[in-house]
């Protein structure tokens, strides 16, 4: 095995009641996903805001997702619309400044699907680490 | 400074089993305001809770940190023995180093790092963790039901049975809704209207119990505890006080063209109507669309014979305003419209009906006084074809149909079967089917009864198409099991049509900010823990509206309703969740973005006076967030271009404090 | 044009109507022209002036100046009408407070382009029918007004006013083919290494001096982000490349929907970083993804990120873009 | 004097490179010169002046003062001062080159900003006549020279080479430093060169320009005056003029939390920002009146006041130039002049 094998960070950023949940499925039923994915909760995905994923960029971060509920299953109604308004919008403006887009990501999954869960962490952390480092977006100053 | 305890959890072996939960108590203890820090092999356990006090005690604790299970488990169980020892609850975090850690990695040293990291980041959270007092808004002790059928009776009668008072609104003149046109019941084949009519009497004697029949609800505004409603009191053009329902204006009424509705158009009823004779309230009511002296200035004879000169030609549509806290939607269902599934022929010929024109031409009050007749030549039909799911369980492609299964189709099948082979032997029913589905009491064996006793040909098959030939329906078919087509020249085609909500659904979820799914059926708060309860607090749900169900499931939730409403307005005051948004008014702009995204309309704006420089004055727009309103989803604080809309619990800085420890 | 003007103005100074006048006040050079607040007949005389060099938007003083005694006059540009619809649906300004002359524009001149032509030395210069005659301590030059003409204005969308009490002058159109979108398309079809280093080499001259958010109609926020230290990304200097990202894709995000491209931004820019480029970028995706949308075209309009539709693609779904 | 022949100017570059880092003013992507260190190939921008000034050598937007390194409850203080390397400006102008004269009596006075110094002491400043002024100019208004400009070197740009007179020791050193490329001259071409420059510099707009009535002792005469409400109506508070401004010299101490430690940085403030002085009890000028007055109060009255009648502006015209809304030194000292005459 490679010494020091690149370990991406990654931030997901996971709504209560559906994809947190899913989350906890998938501990439930023992899904392995990388262990560099670290999970905030957070009421909805509407509460995430666009400032939160430039900060993870910004500490250090190599990939944010957000996970939501399914649009429809919103337990606010419509938070989760919201959130894909706006990050279709900052995920789009990431790439016209040659941002990679694969860096961030909007999931649905809801308190069912920890296989989901699972798969798409592992898929999305395997996307970042193929990216590897955030240099694009990266502060200087909080390199250790 | 806060003085924060760190608890790490084992869960037995569940986490010590791969995170080294010593090294992590250690790690832990080493980070900036922790005072002290410990592991512990069950924290949740009631000597766990003790070693928690113990520490918030001797250490003087401000904020605590648990890593344990995921707080969906036991955050209620922490925070609530760090608030016996007079920390408030919202001064404990969870770091989730079970479902999110433990169970998922093998490796112990990537688990145990994980674990650290999360740990971090809870600490830093609730650095910044500001105590929280739950707000309390007072209850208003009365429920609104929307609907009268069984489902609004049901609920309305449990709940006055318990002492509060319930108003009831009904779009149509009457109660009693879906179940009053229904023939017998499945599967003990009793009388609908005996079972119903006793509780449409039942309610309208009830003196808790206000009916606003011929009503709709205008517009409701507020929050659990505390709704305003608007309803809207359609003119009957007949004074409800004077009228007795004696019914001698229908009687006389020259206006005989106008189809019966509740009759599902088969005959007609006059302008002037009861909609049936056990119609709660008994009053009668003008239709304006079909009324002579509304439409030209003459006739007249409905006053001119009403004993109590009931009829009112000037009256006006009235708006009354009620308080409630409480709201149950029971706005039912209808049949899907079957003229858009025009292979089965039901634009092309009059037999081929509906089921639920079907009980109508099977019961004693309907057009045909109970006899099976054929609506076309009224002569009595020998063959009769029942097609299933006619727009249920469709897939993707079939835009006419709905996704779902009725629930109700099969059963109700199997029983007009019975009775038709029980009452008229020599006939041949035939019902094409995807699948037979009796799941419930009793059911399957009602079902084998219908085809091992009353001899009904149960067909596994599609029916493609219905042509009219010779007075005939040629049904053309195919039989899956035998693999053949078939070809059966019927005398009626029943059709089992998809039920889809009311179509007021839609509006009345967006009025109520309840949400609903794709096929407009209100969702539950939760699909199996919290299935009466809309997620908009103080919004219940009760029968065909929240999804298929038959009248036994459809009373059972019913009740299940009336006894979640009853747990509110018992309640003097509701205890708030604190965790909701707020509004800094200095820096609040008033734009309006934070509004436009709340879906509980909980913001408000006020003009107010803020000190400028120089001892001046200046008035701004400022918003305000009712606490007892909001949710606390937080969709305000990223419309918010100034950051004056935070979420407590959940603040802006709190949430960057767990990134920048996350990606340490 | 700024006869009539200062006519109209005198007269509503006169009977009442109003006891202000937004308006622009001549400078030391024929191009420095500042915005002023005139109370008199007589100041309006000294110095009151429209010309092509009249580019500042004024709507946005109308945030403060609405909330003072009386009723102010204000000219207003086809485009600044739009600024001025955007406010007033943010409740942004008091409209009973305001009475708005449209004027009109037909692209306003940018002195900058004239002084990369080597005129240096300016002043005077004589606007007379689609020229400019340059006077300079190094001699007189004459250019044609079209050559001077600001970016900005070279992709006008409207020239139609959407708000007005009276119009003098005559009424444009609205130029649905105006081509603002080209420039972000050529970004758009280069590859992200390339848009990188475009976006870099712009971005890294930003020296953080708030002018574009300042002058930006949208950007009224009582205290902004940037500038509070409760908000944890305030920042008084562009530090880091980070810094630089951050502050500019954050501010054009939070003008999203709002940004009624204006060009007020890139026209201040002391460094000359093409700010316009990102909020139009925003306002492409925008018309794309959600329906065509103008900010401030219409005050009632649901705005684009106030709203949704359940049929809305997915973050991240489609395309390059 | 000293006399560089056009053709050597690419060798000149290179020499001095050889022994310093070398800035000079290079046409950026936008066409607008700034200083950008020189490497071969890399040719001088023809521009009148830079957009900012050339004070950022001395005086920097940013610069870490010192870090603070943390390990759980364990906290180090670090000196991250490094001392500058040698380096060389050239092609300052004469209003720049007065700039640091000025910088120098806030930096280089007791208490010394030893950040400052360490760079001012490694630095060659070579300043360049110029020959083209723009109408935005009036550094004569401060008794500045633009045909001799002050600095270590002094350049002149000729028909066919560049006129260099050493003025320091420094500028000795350097000169000397690339003795080769160099033959001596007399002073009759510069003198030629400086005649035909005034000439244009009287022509200039703002020639008439003067501190008259400014100044020193100004202070209670100015601070109330009924002008600085019209003045700062427009003033957007952004920091263009102050940052364009090789004068403006006042900067914020912060600190940034890494996540690992703290950096503590000062940066370019602004007197003009709404948080400008803020302190603990609050904020001393709540209005952007006060603000904008507090600019060109400091300029005009303030700074003279402290340092023996001399002005902290420069005339460059940047903030002319730069203004989003066209509010400038210029058009403040005409109106406060202007209003001391009807009074």
């Amino acid at each position: 095995m490679q010494v020091n094998e690149y370990k991406p960070k990654i931030v997901a950023f996971c709504c209560n009641w559906c994809s947190y949940a899913g989350a906890d499925g998938a501990g439930s039923a023992r899904l392995a996903y990388p262990a560099e994915v670290k999970i905030i909760r957070v009421p909805c995905s509407c509460r995430v805001n666009p400032m939160f994923i430039l900060r993870a960029f910004q500490r250090g971060a190599d990939g944010v997702i957000i996970a939501g509920c399914h649009p429809g299953d919103c337990h606010y109604t419509s938070g989760n619309y919201f959130t894909r308004r706006r990050m279709a919008l900052l995920f789009s403006m990431l790439d016209y400044l040659g941002i990679e887009r694969e860096r961030t990501r909007v999931e649905w999954i809801s308190a069912a699907e920890g296989a989901k869960f699972s798969k798409t962490m592992s898929e999305f952390a395997a996307t970042v680490a193929s990216l590897g480092e955030n240099k694009r977006l990266e502060d200087l100053r909080c390199k250790q | 400074m806060q003085r924060i305890g760190v608890f790490v959890c084992h869960c037995g072996t569940n986490i010590a089993g791969t995170v080294d939960v010593v090294a992590v108590a250690k790690a832990l203890g080493q980070e900036p305001g922790v005072v002290f820090s410990t592991e512990y092999q069950y924290m949740c356990s009631e000597s766990g809770q003790q070693l928690m006090r113990a520490a918030i005690r001797e250490h003087k604790l401000t904020g605590v940190v648990v890593c344990s299970c995921s707080p969906r488990m036991h955050e209620a169980t922490f925070r609530k023995a760090a608030a016996l020892e007079g920390v408030n609850p919202y001064m404990v975090e969870i770091a989730n180093i079970r479902e999110h850690v433990s169970w998922i990695h093998k490796d112990m040293a990537e688990a145990t790092e994980k674990a650290v990291i999360l740990g971090r980041a809870a600490i830093a959270k609730v650095h910044l963790n500001a105590p929280l007092q739950a707000g309390e808004s007072p209850v208003t002790k009365r429920a609104l039901v929307i609907g009268g059928g069984i489902a609004g009776i049901q609920t309305a009668l449990d709940i006055a049975e318990a002492g509060f008072e319930v108003d009831i609104v009904e779009k149509s003149p009457t109660i009693g809704g879906k179940m009053a046109q229904l023939d017998k019941t499945f599967p003990t084949l009793d009388c609908a209207a005996c079972i119903l009519t006793p509780k449409m009497v039942d309610a309208a004697q009830n003196e808790k119990i206000n009916i606003f029949a011929y009503s709709e609800l205008e517009s409701v505004k507020g929050y659990i505890g505390n709704f305003k409603a608007q309803i809207r009191r359609k003119a009957r053009f007949v004074d409800e006080t004077k009228c007795t329902g004696c019914g001698i204006c229908t009687e006389k009424c020259p206006q005989k063209k106008v189809p019966n509705e509740f009759n599902m158009g088969l005959d007609n009823r006059r302008a002037i109507y009861i909609p049936f004779a056990q119609a709660v309230p008994k009053v009668a009511t003008i239709d304006a669309n079909y009324c002579t002296m509304m439409k030209t200035g003459k006739c007249g004879i409905c006053s001119k014979v009403c004993g109590t000169g009931a009829i009112d030609y000037t009256q006006k549509d009235t708006v009354i305003e009620r308080e409630y806290g409480a709201i149950v939607v029971a706005t039912g269902f209808n049949p899907i419209d079957a003229k858009v599934y025009n292979e089965y022929g039901y634009m092309d010929s009059p037999d081929v009906v509906t089921s639920l024109e079907l009980e109508r031409l099977m019961n004693a009050a309907g057009p045909t006084n109970g006899t099976l007749l054929r609506p076309s030549d009224k002569t009595h039909p020998h063959t009769i074809v029942f097609v299933q799911c006619v727009g249920s369980r469709c897939d993707e492609t079939d835009e006419r149909g709905k996704p779902y299964c009725s629930k109700i189709c099969c059963m109700y099948t199997a029983k007009h079967a019975m009775l038709i082979r029980e009452k008229y032997p020599d006939t041949d029913v035939y019902v094409f089917y995807i699948d037979v589905r009796t799941p419930g009491k009793n059911f399957d064996e009602f079902y084998r009864r219908a085809v091992e006793q009353y001899g009904v040909h149960y067909i596994k098959g599609q029916v493609g198409k219905v042509v009219e030939q010779n007075g005939k329906l040629h049904v053309q078919a195919s039989d899956l099991l035998a693999n053949e087509q078939l070809h059966i020249d019927a005398d009626l085609v029943v059709l089992a049509t998809a039920i889809e909500p009311d179509k007021t659904a839609r509006s009345l979820g967006t009025m109520l900010t309840a949400s609903m799914d794709t096929n407009d059926f209100f969702t539950e708060a939760h699909p199996k823990l919290r299935p009466v309860e809309s997620p908009t607090a103080g919004i219940f749900l009760s029968g065909v509206c929240q999804g298929p169900k038959d009248i036994p499931e459809t009373v059972s939730q019913a009740s299940a309703c009336a006894a979640k409403v009853i747990g509110v307005l018992a309640k003097d005051k509701l205890t708030c969740n604190p965790c909701v948004a707020h509004s800094d008014e200095l820096l609040c702009n008033g734009c309006s973005s934070c509004e436009k995204v709340c879906p509980y309309g909980a913001i408000s704006y006020s003009d107010k006076e803020f000190r400028g420089p120089n001892r001046t004055t200046l008035i701004r727009r400022v918003a305000s967030v009712n606490p007892a309103v909001c949710q606390g989803c937080g969709a305000c604080t990223v419309a918010c271009p100034s950051g004056a809309m935070d979420l407590k619990g959940f603040s802006n800085k709190q949430i960057m404090a767990e990134v920048d420890a996350i990606c340490k | 044009m700024q006869a009539m003007m200062e006519k109209r103005a005198k007269e509503l100074l006169a009977d009442g109507t109003v006891n202000r006048v937004l308006g622009w006040s001549a400078g030391e050079f024929p191009y420095d022209i500042t915005p002023a607040v005139f109370e008199t007949a007589k100041e309006l005389e000294d110095a009151f002036v429209y010309n092509d060099f009249c580019a500042a938007n004024l709507s946005k003083y109308l945030v403060k100046e609405s909330r003072k005694e009386g009723k102010i006059l204000v000219f207003l540009k086809p485009c600044d009408t739009y600024s001025f619809n955007q406010l007033l649906a943010e409740h942004r300004i008091l409209r009973e407070n305001i009475y708005v002359i449209g004027v009109p524009c037909y692209g306003k001149a940018d002195v900058e382009k004239l002084k990369a032509m080597g005129i240096e030395g300016i002043t005077g210069i004589v606007m007379q029918n689609g020229t400019y005659t340059v006077e300079t301590v190094y001699g007189d030059q004459t250019v044609k007004a079209a050559d001077a003409m600001a970016e900005r204005c070279l992709s006008c969308k409207s020239k139609k006013h959407v708000v007005y009490d009276e119009l003098l002058g005559d009424e444009g159109e609205v130029d649905a083919d105006c081509n603002r979108f080209d420039m972000v398309e050529k970004l758009e079809a280069m590859t992200p290494d390339e848009r990188f280093a475009f976006w870099r080499g712009e971005l890294s001259r930003c020296i953080r001096c708030n002018a574009c958010r300042n002058v930006c109609p949208a950007c009224t926020c009582e205290q902004c982000v940037f500038d509070n230290p409760n908000s944890g990304v305030s920042q008084k200097a562009a530090v880091t490349s980070f810094e630089e990202n951050l502050f500019h894709i954050i501010r054009a995000f939070h003008v999203a929907g709002r940004c009624t491209d204006c060009g007020e931004c890139s026209r201040v820019c002391p460094q000359h970083i093409p700010l316009h480029l990102l909020n139009r970028k925003f306002i492409k995706d925008i018309n794309e993804f959600y329906g065509d949308y103008q900010a401030g075209a219409d005050p009632e309009a649901k705005p684009p990120l106030g709203t949704y539709d359940k049929a809305d693609r997915e973050a991240g779904e489609g395309g390059r873009h | 004097m000293k006399k560089l022949q056009k053709t050597q100017l690419q060798p000149f570059f290179a020499a001095l490179a050889a022994n310093a880092s070398l800035y000079l003013p290079v046409d950026n992507e936008v066409g607008k010169a700034e200083f950008k260190k020189w490497q071969d190939g890399v040719q001088m921008s023809t521009a009148l002046n830079t957009l900012r000034s050339a004070k950022d050598f001395f005086f920097p937007q940013t610069e870490n003062l010192m870090e603070f390194k943390m390990e759980g409850k364990r906290i180090d203080v670090i000196d991250t001062r490094e001392e500058c390397e040698d380096f060389v400006l050239f092609g300052v102008r004469a209003c720049d080159a007065a700039s640091f004269a000025i910088l120098d009596r806030v930096y280089l006075v007791d208490p010394v900003d030893t950040y400052y110094k360490n760079r001012r002491e490694h630095g060659t400043v070579v300043t360049l006549a110029c020959g083209r002024p723009a109408e935005t100019c009036f550094c004569g208004t401060f008794g500045i020279d633009a045909t001799d400009p002050a600095g270590d070197v002094t350049a002149w740009e000729l028909a066919d080479g560049y006129a260099l007179r050493a003025n320091t020791e420094k500028g000795e050193a350097l000169l000397a430093s690339v003795a080769a490329l160099l033959t001596d001259t007399d002073t009759a071409e510069v003198e030629a060169e400086q005649a035909r420059v005034r000439a244009i510099l009287a022509r200039l707009p703002l020639s008439g320009l003067t501190t008259e009535g400014l100044g020193e002792g100004m202070t209670k005469e100015f601070f109330a005056r009924p002008e600085w409400a019209a003045l700062s109506e427009a003033c957007l508070g952004c920091g263009t003029c102050t940052f364009v401004c090789p004068t403006c010299q006042c900067y914020d101490i912060r600190d940034f939390d890494t996540g690992h430690g703290i950096q503590r940085f000062r940066c370019w403030d602004s007197c003009m920002y709404s948080d400008f002085t803020k302190m603990a009890h609050g904020n001393p000028r709540t209005s952007q009146l006060e603000r904008f007055r507090q600019r060109f109060m400091h300029k005009l009255v303030y700074f003279p006041d402290n340092n023996d009648g001399i002005f902290g502006c420069v005339g460059c015209g940047r903030c002319l130039a730069r203004c989003p809304i066209s509010m400038n030194i210029v058009k403040v000292m005409k109106a406060l002049k202007k209003g001391g005459a009807e009074q």
